[in-house]
C-alpha cells in the first residue's frame, strides 16, 4: 500500500504554472528524493503534501486518507526545513515536546518520547539549551527530533542538509539515511544536489520546469537517462547530434561518424556518452567504435583529470579520466590519439 | 594632479562633516534652549540669564490647567493606545498571513492619517461627531472617548507599520512549523508567533502613546473648555504669557518622554525594531 | 473535534474581517463625510442633506484668508522642502557611507521631532526665535522664512528617513565599480548614486511638502495676525464658525495632496520607494 | 618582475583579524587563484588590492608601485563582481565607456575600444541594451569587458562565475581562462569553487580563517597538501591516526598497521591517503600496504561509487572507484575484501 499518493496533482500561481501534472506514490518506509533545479516546482510538491499550500487541481492521499483539503494540523506529517524553523524563544526539549503537547499527551508521556527522541539523535545532554546556543548541525538534528516524535506519517524534508558546511553534510546524509532505515520512516526528500539525491534515494523524481522528467533508482537514472535535461543534470554528459539507423544498432553522425549503440528510440536526436565511459587509446585498436581524436585542453582536477578532445571539425567529446591515468605531459594539447566507446554506454535520447 | 585630488577628497569629507554636524545642532538647539531657559531666574526671556532658579517648576503646580490636561492626556493616551493595538494586532495578522482583494489599497489607505493634513482629519472627525450628537443626542464632543477616538485614528498608522514589519520579520516556516505539529492557526499565532513579535508590539504601544499624548491638531476641536489636554493648555498659556514656566513644561514632557524610551530600551532593542 | 475546528477556523477567519473593514471604515469614514458635507445645499451640518450645491466652493473664494494662507502655505512648503533636501542629502551620504564616532546616536537624535511633542518643538523655537530678535534685532517670528526654519526642522526626519534607506538600498559594489574605473567618490555620487536613489529624492520632496503643508504646531506660534497659513485659516475659521466652507476646503486640500501622489506615483514607484 | 606584491599584509575589523600577515607576489600575466571558504579573508585580500578596504598593516605594490594608500580610482585595477554591479541606468556601451570617459579619452577613442573589448566578449550587438535585458552569462560578459577597457595593470575577479548556473559555469570557464591566456594579462581570481580553482589557476593561495595555509600549481596542492585543512578542502581526503616511525619509511597507525609511506615529516600525526587511490583487491597479494577490510558501505554516485571499509575496529576509509569497477553485486555490504595503497600515495601530515 502506497503511504503517499500524489494523482495528477497541479499548482498554479497565477499564469505561472509551478507543478504540471505530477502523478507519483511513495511506499511504506521508502525514501523518495525530489531533484531538481532552483525554481523547478520540487518545494512547491512538497507543500502541498505537507498543506502549506493548496492544490490547483488533482489529490493528495496519505495512508489511503484523502488530505486534499485538509489544513496542515490534520495531517500527520513531520517537516524539517531547509533553516530547521526551530521556535527560537523554547528549549531544546520545549521545541520537540511541541507536537505532543498540542495532541494533549500527559506530562509523563511528553518527557519520556522526547528523551528517546533526543537520543536518537544524540542531543540528550543539551535538552536545556536555547536554539540560538546550538551548532547548524545540532538545529538540524533538533529539528529532526521534533518532526520524528510525533511518528508521522510520513517524514518530509526540504533541502535538509543544504545548511550545513561540505564536511558536515558528507557525514550527516550518512547519518540520516541510517535513521530512516532503522525508523522505516516513509521519507520524501527534496534537493538540488545530485550526490545528496544518489546518495541518500531509493528512487528519484526528476523534475524540470515543472514537469517530472523521469522517475527511477539512481542507476536506471544515470544509466538510461529518458532526455537530455535528466542526462546532463544527473552527472556530466556528451551529446553527439546526428540520427539512428533503420535497425537503432548505428548512430549516424552530422559528420558521418557512425558509432554503435545498444539501443536508440527511432526518434532519438542526438547520442549521449557519459564523458568516463570514452576509454582513450595510444594506438588504434580492432573493435568496434574505436575513432581518431585530438588532444585540445587537458585540465587537472586533483582526483580526475579532464580532457577536450576533437573528433571532427564540428565535433567534441569531454573525457574524464583519473589523474593518475592522464600522468603529466602524457597527453598533451595537441597529440593525436584513438578513443574507443563501448557501445553499451552510448545512449540514443529523444528531444524533450 | 594628486594634489587636486586631495583638495577634493578634503572639501568632501568637510562637506559631509558640515552637513551632519549641522543637521546636529540646528535640531537639538532649540531642544536645548529651552531645557537651559527652564532654570532661568528671570522672568522675562533674556540672554544672559540673570541668575538660576528652580522657581518655574513649582510655578507649574499653581497653573491647575497643566495639571489637570496632564490626567486628561494620560488617560486619553492610555485609552488610545490600547484600543489602538487590540485593532491593529488582528488586522496586521490579516495583512500579512492573508491574501485579499484590495490589499494594496488597504496599506495605502493607512498612510493617509499621515499625508491628509491633520487639522483636516481634526475637521472631519469633529464633523463626524457633531453629526453623531444630532442623530442619537448622545455627546461625544468633550468626552474621553470621543478624544480616545480622534487619537487611535492617529495612533494606527504607527502601530500597523510598526506590527506589521515586525510580522513581515517572522520567519513564515516557524509557523509552518507549528502547524505541521499539529497547532491551528490561533494556537500557532499565540504560541510561536505572538512571543516572537513581542518587542515590536511593545514599540507599537510606546509610539502610540507618544503620538497621542503629545497630539494638538486633532485635540483642539474635540475639547471643551473645562476638560483640556496637556499641549492644548501649553498652546493656551502660550498665547497669554510667555515666561519660563513654560518652558518648564516642556522640559517635564521631554523627560518623561525621554524616560519612558529608556526604560522600553532596556526590554526591547527600540532602535532594531523600528528600523525592521 | 473536526467541527469545532471549522468553527475555530471560521471565527478567525471572521476576525480577520471585522478587523481589517473596521479599521478601513474607521479611517474612511471622517473623510468621505467631509467630502459628501461639501456638497450639502443647507448650511446647518444635519443629515439628511436638503439638496447639493456647489456653492460652498465658490465661497471660499470670498474669505481672502484661504487664499492668501494657500499661497504662503505653499511658499514655506517649497521653501522648508529644497532647503531640506540640500541639507539631509549630504547628510544622508554621510551617514550611509562613512562610518563616524557618534553615528548612532546622530540616528537617533532624528527620531527626536518624531517623539517630541509638536507643541514642545514649537514653544521651543518660538523662544529660540525671540532669543535671536532679542540678541540681533533681525525680525524671525510671522517671516517665511521663520516659518521655513521651523518646516525644514519637521520635514527632516522624513526626508533623511526615505534618503538613507534607499542609499542603503544602492548596491556598493556598483559604487566601487565607479571608483575602480577612476571616478572620484565625487563623480561616483553624481554619476552612479544620484540617478539610482532618484526615486527617493522625489518621495522624499513629495513627503516634506505634504508634512510641511499641513502643518499646524509649529506654524501656530510663528505666524502674525496678517500672514497665516492654510490650517491656521481653517482652525480660526472653524473657531468662529461651522458651515460646510469648510468641508470644501478640507475637500481641495484633500484633492491637491491626492493628485500630486498620484502624478508622482507615474514617475516613481511611491509604495515600493516607501517600503524600503 | 612581479606585477602585484602583498607584503605582509594584514587587515583587523575591531578584534577580528580578517587577513593576518599575508605575502605573495603575482608574477606577469599570472592567473592566481585564492581559494578558501567564505569569511576566510580571500574578498578581504582581493579588496586591499582593489583599494575598497585600507590595509591595517603592510604594504601593497603594482607594477613596483607602492599604492597602499592609493584611493582605488587612482590604481588602475580592473574589477569584476560577483554579482557584476553594471550600472543599471547606462547602456552597456555606456557601461563600458565609463572608465574611459574618466581618462578623458577622445569620443572617437572611446568608440573604437569600446566596440573592441565589446567584440572581444562576443556582445557587439547588444550594444544599446540596457544590462536589466541581458541575460546572467551576458550581463557577466559586460562586467569583464568593462573591467578590461581601461587596460588595468591587474584584473581582479571576485567569484565571477558564482551567479552563473552549473553547465554555463563549466564553458564561461573554458572561455574565460582562454581570454586570459590571450590577453596576457596579470589576473587575481578569488572562489570558494575548488573545481573552478584547478581548472583556471596557473597557482593557488588556499586561505583559512585569515591565514594563508599554501601556495602552489594544481598538482602539488592535491598530491602534497602540507595540513589536514588544504588536504580536504582540495579534494577528499583520509586521514589515519598514528606517528611516523623513525627514519620516516613506516606510519604506525593507533591500531598498530604499518603502513610504507613515501616520506613523512617527523611531527606528522595522520597518514593522508586520497580516496581514489586505494586499490581494492578479491584477494590477497604480495607486495607493501595490502591489508584486509571489511566492506560497510556502499554509495553508488553515477560516474563513481563510493565505499566504507572498516581496516580495523577503530579504522575506516573511504575508497572511491569508477562505477564500473564495482559493478552491481560485485562489492556488496558485509564482504571481505583487501585494501592496497601505493606507498607513494600515503602522505605524512603534521598538525596544523
Amino acid at each position: 500500500m502506497a503511504t503517499v499518493t500524489l494523482d495528477r496533482v497541479s499548482k498554479r500561481f497565477g499564469e505561472f504554472l509551478a507543478v504540471d501534472d505530477f502523478s507519483l506514490e511513495v511506499a511504506e518506509g521508502e525514501l523518495l528524493v525530489l531533484l531538481g533545479p532552483s525554481g523547478c516546482g520540487k518545494t512547491t510538491t512538497l507543500r502541498m503534501i505537507a498543506g502549506f499550500t493548496d492544490a490547483s487541481a488533482g489529490s493528495v492521499r496519505i495512508r489511503g486518507r484523502d488530505v486534499t483539503h485538509e489544513p496542515p494540523y490534520r495531517r500527520n506529517t513531520g517537516v524539517v526545513f531547509q533553516n530547521y524553523a526551530l521556535f527560537p524563544h523554547l528549549t531544546v526539549f520545549e521545541n520537540v515536546a511541541f507536537g505532543l503537547r498540542r495532541r494533549r499527551a500527559s506530562e509523563s508521556e511528553i518527557v519520556e518520547r522526547v528523551d528517546r527522541a533526543l537520543s536518537l539523535v544524540k542531543l540528550d545532554p543539551l535538552a536545556q539549551r536555547m536554539p540560538r546556543q546550538l551548532s547548524g548541525g545540532q538545529q538540524q538534528r533538533v529539528a529532526v527530533a521534533r518532526a520524528l516524535v510525533i511518528e508521522p506519517d510520513v517524514l518530509l524534508l526540504d533541502e535538509p542538509l543544504s545548511n550545513l558546511d561540505a564536511k558536515l553534510r558528507h557525514d550527516v546524509r550518512q547519518e540520516m539515511r541510517r535513521l530512516q532505515q532503522l525508523l522505516k520512516i516513509t521519507t520524501i526528500l527534496v534537493t538540488h544536489d545530485q550526490d545528496e539525491a544518489m546518495s541518500m534515494g531509493d528512487r528519484l523524481v526528476v523534475i524540470n520546469s515543472g514537469r517530472i522528467q523521469q522517475i527511477g533508482s539512481p542507476q536506471e537514472l544515470y544509466r538510461t537517462p529518458r532526455n537530455p535535461f535528466v542526462a546532463s543534470f544527473i552527472g556530466q554528459a556528451n551529446f553527439i547530434e546526428g540520427a539512428p539507423s533503420r535497425d537503432g544498432s548505428l548512430f549516424v553522425t552530422r559528420s558521418g561518424l557512425s558509432i554503435a549503440c545498444a539501443s536508440s528510440p527511432s526518434n532519438a536526436n542526438s547520442l549521449m556518452i557519459r564523458p568516463e565511459a570514452i576509454e582513450l587509446l595510444d594506438a588504434p585498436a580492432a573493435g568496434a567504435n574505436v575513432f581518431p581524436a585530438t588532444v585540445e585542453v587537458v585540465t587537472y582536477l586533483g582526483s580526475t583529470s579532464e580532457l577536450i578532445l576533437r573528433l571532427t571539425d564540428s565535433e567534441t567529446v569531454i573525457v574524464t579520466k583519473p589523474a593518475s591515468a592522464v600522468a603529466p605531459h602524457h597527453w598533451m594539447p595537441g597529440q593525436r590519439v584513438f578513443v574507443r566507446v563501448d557501445p553499451a554506454s552510448a545512449v540514443g535520447i529523444a528531444p524533450m | 594632479m594628486v594634489r587636486g585630488t586631495r583638495f577634493w577628497e578634503r572639501l568632501r569629507r568637510i562637506t559631509f562633516g558640515v552637513a551632519v554636524a549641522g543637521t546636529f545642532v540646528f535640531m537639538v538647539l532649540p531642544i536645548a534652549l529651552v531645557l537651559w531657559l527652564s532654570f532661568f531666574g528671570n522672568e522675562i526671556l533674556s540672554l544672559p540669564p540673570e541668575g538660576y532658579s528652580l522657581r518655574w517648576y513649582s510655578e507649574i503646580f499653581a497653573q491647575r490647567q497643566f495639571i489637570s490636561g496632564f490626567w486628561t492626556s494620560l488617560e486619553v493616551a492610555l485609552l488610545a493606545t490600547a484600543c489602538g493595538l487590540l485593532v491593529t494586532t488582528p488586522a496586521s495578522f490579516a495583512l500579512t498571513r492573508s491574501q485579499f482583494r484590495g490589499r494594496e489599497a488597504f496599506l495605502q489607505l493607512l498612510m493617509s492619517p499621515l499625508i491628509v493634513p491633520a487639522i483636516v482629519i481634526g475637521a472631519s472627525l469633529y464633523m463626524s461627531f457633531v453629526e453623531f450628537e444630532v442623530l442619537t443626542g448622545l455627546p461625544v464632543v468633550g468626552s474621553v472617548w470621543g478624544l480616545a477616538i480622534g487619537h487611535i485614528l492617529i495612533t494606527i498608522p504607527w502601530s500597523m507599520r510598526l506590527i506589521t514589519a515586525n510580522l513581515i520579520g517572522v520567519d513564515r516556516s516557524v509557523e509552518e512549523a507549528a502547524l505541521s505539529l499539529g497547532a491551528s492557526p490561533l494556537v500557532a499565532a499565540l504560541k510561536v508567533t505572538l512571543p516572537l513579535i513581542w518587542p515590536g508590539m511593545v514599540a507599537a504601544a510606546l509610539f502610540s502613546f507618544v503620538v497621542s499624548f503629545g497630539n494638538l491638531e486633532i485635540s483642539l476641536l474635540l475639547v471643551t473648555p473645562g476638560q483640556t489636554t496637556l499641549p492644548i493648555a501649553i498652546l493656551q498659556y502660550l498665547q497669554w504669557k510667555i515666561d519660563p514656566t513654560i518652558a518648564a513644561v516642556s522640559a517635564i514632557q521631554i523627560a518623561v518622554i525621554g524616560t519612558g524610551l529608556l526604560i522600553t530600551d532596556r526590554f526591547v532593542n527600540l532602535a532594531k525594531v523600528v528600523q525592521r
